[in-house]
């Protein structure tokens, strides 16, 4: 097992995809020579050579389009948007034409493409390369979304995405590139639509998605001080959603707490949450409580990013005070 | 029509032999009565969406698809019928999508601005001005790298000019060397608005063309044979590595923008101007003038229209669709489902 | 009292609008002399000339920028994005720029906007042109989200909205358009932020937004038949969110049921359930139930678009079997 | 750079009188100290988001800026410092909003890349490329139905003329006669890929100008007065009625994109020859060598430093900005509430 960063995470799961079939290329803005504005593809250029590993303009259509039409066509391109925030520059790529063409055409085509972008805060970026954009492709019918938190989950993911054959928005999260972590020998590869349940507890549980993962692993940690055991699910995967794991879960627990780097309204968890009102209702004990970002646009200052973004105490104090 | 419009004397220096030229005119002869039986039902309500039809614009499907290749790629717009019987999709087929009928090309998912027959190398019909650019030149890359020699060709219109995508799409095409022909059609009009009075340049595809350091090229849209000849030039040069072409095709519709806009907005004086450069009867004139037959042409004529009036048949004959059909195909597994 | 159609509405409140405020201008593509491609600015042009109502490119980047930028700067325009789903093409400067720039400067600029558009399905255009996106608005923090189901509604909302010093997402149906109401004479002005009760019922509350408000109306008809008496609620502003109204109908019936037209995960009624689902919880006598299109882009035919949009027979039965 | 580039004998023979000669040095001695500044800042960590610096750009926003009037608009990129300043946006507040503090100009809500002083004509800093181009295409519709003879300055990168924004802001503004002036700052790099490796025409924006009708506009943007020449004529005709230019000034960046970049993807050479074209230390030469006194511009040296030092002072006396404002400015009333 070799320690991996999650941004060498990154360039080691397309490397392992792109060796083993020579139809999957990269593309995007400064992904080539310069490894990528965040180091993610540092290497892919050097070892696949630039026919494989092409710098595009500034042209985030034209991105998305050049990998839809090849994906139509034969290849499985991987297209990087440097920053989630981007994609709305792209957005009738995204939504209107990749999620829609296999339908429209009754199925004649499949669009075999991953779009990977660096989502998120923590960065003190501000309002216009900070989003948590989980939500705009969840919201799409015919786009897959993943969102990892771990190493070894980008790579088993970001491999699982590539052999689908349907298209995958694949969400990185800025403030965990750093985040080092074991990841298996060999080729990994994990399967899309599964959530993980990362510790168990009887009396809550935590749905949590990419950097929010660690934020309510440790305030399980704190809520166990103070007797509440929390059952912490990482979402992972938001389409296909694992709606048996996750519910199955509130069935035991009674109780459902979402944490969401997104602003309040329309944040996955309000799907999660509006399932399990329905589906769960027998079950639940209490209120169902989404934990997010205001529903505001990120601020830049350091100061006040933190005070936005959930946080451990928050997530404890919210926890607390729903559990009564 | 500036100085640099290429006119049909190219072509025929070109020598295109008579069974081409026939098979032009038969292509010309079946897109235009397959265009006025849409209308006719739409106006019986038996198309129940939209439609936009190419008439007064046959030539251009025509002489393009003429000069491709059978594995060559075709990206049309709503504005589509006329590609994709060009490329031989079955016109039962698309009759029957335009009817919403299960035997549609689509099994009416799709609906008149989308028909697609991946068989014939028809890869869609985008509804939203400007998004197929893009992905044309995504399907030219990968025949690129593919090594197949495809060419992809996209259509759209004047007013798709004005749109992101057509800039950056000619861009990377041209970065990459791109093997794809983009074919404006430009008909002087988005729906109703002149394209004139919207548009930095009078030729709003050709006079874009040295932004992306590529060759101007405007030719006489409603002449089969020009715009044969363009076409065959451009797609042999994609072929070949020679990169993208950009080609600004002339000419106007004979009715409205879609579904039953009767096209008040233009001038009665234009209207009749154009109508005397109908690519149908100016076609068949000249070839009749050449020495065919005045019977090898009607007969071409009664083709067609048996030929419609089989599809319009069969295409009523068709069911609509089983409402199974909504759930299913979103994904490759042939289902919808998102959650286990 | 006047006969208006919906699509009369909208010529007949912008026309109120301008002609009180010479700071108001509309610009869209076929707005002016062709009045609009569904006819909801015939008009216009021949009483306001050519220098306040003007047609543009397709460019649709250039028709939000340009009306933002005026907006920043003195105007009051509104701007028409054809149909729906085309503001994925200018979706960065509506969700990224429009939405933003207020908060971002510190509260510099005001960007009072109005971008109405065409939403909807019922015309069998087929998925890239029937998009129900209300959704997509409402997830932005920045934008106020606003949708009509009555020609009086839609003066009323939208001279609410052109008076509002934030920018506002004006939705209108296109299947409603031909609906015909009488409209208070002279000047008429509603207020955002208002949902409004159109039918009293002690059962159960139904939540529904434009061109589903009817169709909620009609199964409430058929429902009172079968003895359950429905609240019917119209939503009309999404952002903001009258909870006051929704929430407290809820508290009453202890039910909630959405009706809505967008596909299934992530619509307006996930909020609105979820909401529900946290501060009704001690009311609630039952599942929440959100009534959607299934997760799908919309089919053209119309056998298979009537199939798939939330029917007054479907909302029935889903009613009925929900109350069990 | 082209044939067609203006350098600063066209400025110098409009005569550019001695006292707007030291004005334009002491904004570009202003604009470097204040950028080194920043970079130190950047280096000890106090700046705690991203920042893009104009070191070796700094003679275009002098120079343009020195050409506007106190009422024209400004609208930039994150690449916005030099462009704020120059308009007269008080420096502790730009050098605060750096730091993430209260003081800050946006109270630390936007940060490096989104500065704003509407105050002082600055209608934004935007980060997404392209976006405000048709943003202040609008700006420039508002001037003229208005009425005021107002003119929006919108400056990019070379870059940005690859997007999609760039074509329709330019065709729109070209269409309805704008008063507004593009300003491509071609730095020959996006952030770190060379222009020319993605871009279909050597000069990005120059050679896309006759694409919207425009003539084509190449400038030294090394030389503040050549940049003030063009900058002053593009106004004037946008001020009268004569529509939009499209400006493309040749610049190097000393350092890197942003941040800690060290700019090493740049061939030695080439940095080495930009660096002897300095827009600071060559026009101070060129000062120096037309008479001014050394005294003067040392003098104005110290100065710009003495303000920077002051600024930079005050910036890390301003507290964090309180964390109520998260909540705060959403809507124009003040606040962030959306439900009742
Ligand atoms: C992005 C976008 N904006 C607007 C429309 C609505 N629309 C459909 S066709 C059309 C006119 C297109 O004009 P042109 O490109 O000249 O093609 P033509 O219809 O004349 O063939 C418009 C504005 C659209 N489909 N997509
Ligand atoms: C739409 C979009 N794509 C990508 C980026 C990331 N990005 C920020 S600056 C930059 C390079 C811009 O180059 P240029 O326009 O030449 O401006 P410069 O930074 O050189 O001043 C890129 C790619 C962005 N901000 N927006
Ligand atoms: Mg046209
Ligand atoms: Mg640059």
């Amino acid at each position: 097992m070799a320690q991996l960063s999650y941004r060498e995470a990154v360039a080691a799961g397309i490397a392992q995809e792109m060796e083993r079939d020579p139809t999957v290329y990269l593309i995007g803005e400064d992904v080539g020579a310069a490894g990528g504005v965040f180091k993610a593809t540092v290497g892919l250029l050097e070892r696949f050579g630039p026919d494989r590993v092409r710098d595009t303009p500034i042209s985030e259509q034209a991105i998305i389009g050049a990998a839809m039409g090849a994906a139509m066509t034969g290849l499985r391109p991987i297209a990087e948007i440097m920053f989630s925030d981007f994609l709305a520059t792209c957005w009738d790529l995204v939504a209107n034409q990749v999620a829609k063409t296999r339908y429209m055409t009754g199925g004649q085509v499949s669009i075999p493409l991953v779009i990977r972008t660096a989502n998120g805060g923590g960065v003190r970026f501000g309002a216009q390369h900070s989003q948590s954009l989980e939500n705009w492709a969840m919201a799409v019918p015919g786009l897959k979304v993943v969102a990892p938190s771990t190493p070894a989950d980008v790579v088993g993911l970001l491999a699982a995405a590539v052999r689908d054959p349907d298209p995958v928005v694949f969400y990185e999260h800025k403030s965990l590139y750093a985040a080092k972590e074991e990841v298996p020998d060999g080729e990994h590869v994990d399967a899309l639509g599964t959530a993980r349940v990362l510790r168990q507890g009887d009396d809550l549980t935590i749905a949590a998605l990419a950097a929010m993962v660690p934020r309510a692993l440790d305030a399980a940690d704190r809520l166990a001080a103070h007797g509440v055991f929390a059952e912490v699910i990482d979402v992972r995967s938001l389409i296909p959603l694992d709606t048996r794991t996750i519910l199955g879960s509130v069935r035991k627990t009674g109780r459902l707490f979402t944490v969401e780097e997104n602003p309040r309204v329309l944040g996955w968890g309000a799907e999660v949450a509006s399932l399990a009102a329905e589906e769960c209702f027998d079950s639940l004990d209490g209120p169902i409580v989404r934990i997010t970002t205001p529903h505001v646009p990120l601020p830049a200052a350091d100061a006040l990013e933190d005070a936005a973004v959930p946080s451990v105490e928050r997530i404890v104090e919210t926890v607390v005070a729903g559990m009564g | 029509m500036t100085d640099t419009t290429i006119h049909a004397g190219a072509a025929a220096a070109e020598g295109l032999d008579r069974d081409s030229r026939l098979a032009l005119y038969r292509l010309v002869a079946e897109i235009r009565t397959f265009e006025k039986r849409a209308y006719d039902l739409f106006l019986q309500s038996l198309v129940k969406g939209t439609s936009h039809l190419s008439l007064g614009q046959e030539a251009i499907a025509a002489g393009v698809a003429l000069a491709m290749r059978p594995d060559d790629y075709t990206f049309c717009t709503y504005r589509g019928h006329a590609h994709t019987l060009a490329r031989g999709a079955p016109m039962a087929a698309v009759m029957a999508e335009l009817l919403g009928r299960e035997g549609g090309l689509l099994a009416g998912k799709g609906g008149s601005m989308h028909l697609t027959s991946v068989e014939h190398g028809v890869m869609g019909s985008y509804a939203i001005v400007g998004a197929h650019l893009p992905i044309a030149a995504g399907a030219a890359w990968s025949a690129q790298v593919r090594g197949t020699g495809q060419v992809a060709v996209c259509f759209f219109g004047d007013g798709t000019t004005n749109i992101g995508a057509f800039h950056e799409a000619l861009n990377l095409a041209a970065v990459w060397k791109l093997p794809v022909v983009f074919v404006c059609e430009n008909n002087l009009y988005m729906e109703y608005t002149p394209i004139g009075a919207v548009t930095a340049v009078p030729n709003p595809a050709a006079d874009r063309a040295s932004a992306y350091g590529l060759e101007p090229i405007v030719v006489d849209g409603n002449d089969p044979e020009a715009v044969w000849a363009v076409a065959r030039a451009a797609i042999a040069r994609a072929r070949e590595g020679g990169g993208p072409s950009l080609i600004e095709a002339k000419t106007y519709r004979h009715g409205g923008h879609s579904r039953a806009d009767p096209g008040k907005y233009r001038p009665d004086e234009e209207v009749r101007e154009w109508m005397t450069r109908d690519p149908l009867t100016t076609y068949r004139a000249r070839l009749a003038a050449e020495g065919v037959e005045e019977s090898t042409l009607s007969g071409i004529d009664a083709d067609a229209l048996a030929k419609v009036d089989l599809a319009t048949a069969q295409a009523k004959d068709s069911p609509p669709p089983p409402v199974a059909l909504v759930e299913r195909d979103v994904w490759s597994d042939g289902s919808a489902t998102w959650r286990n």
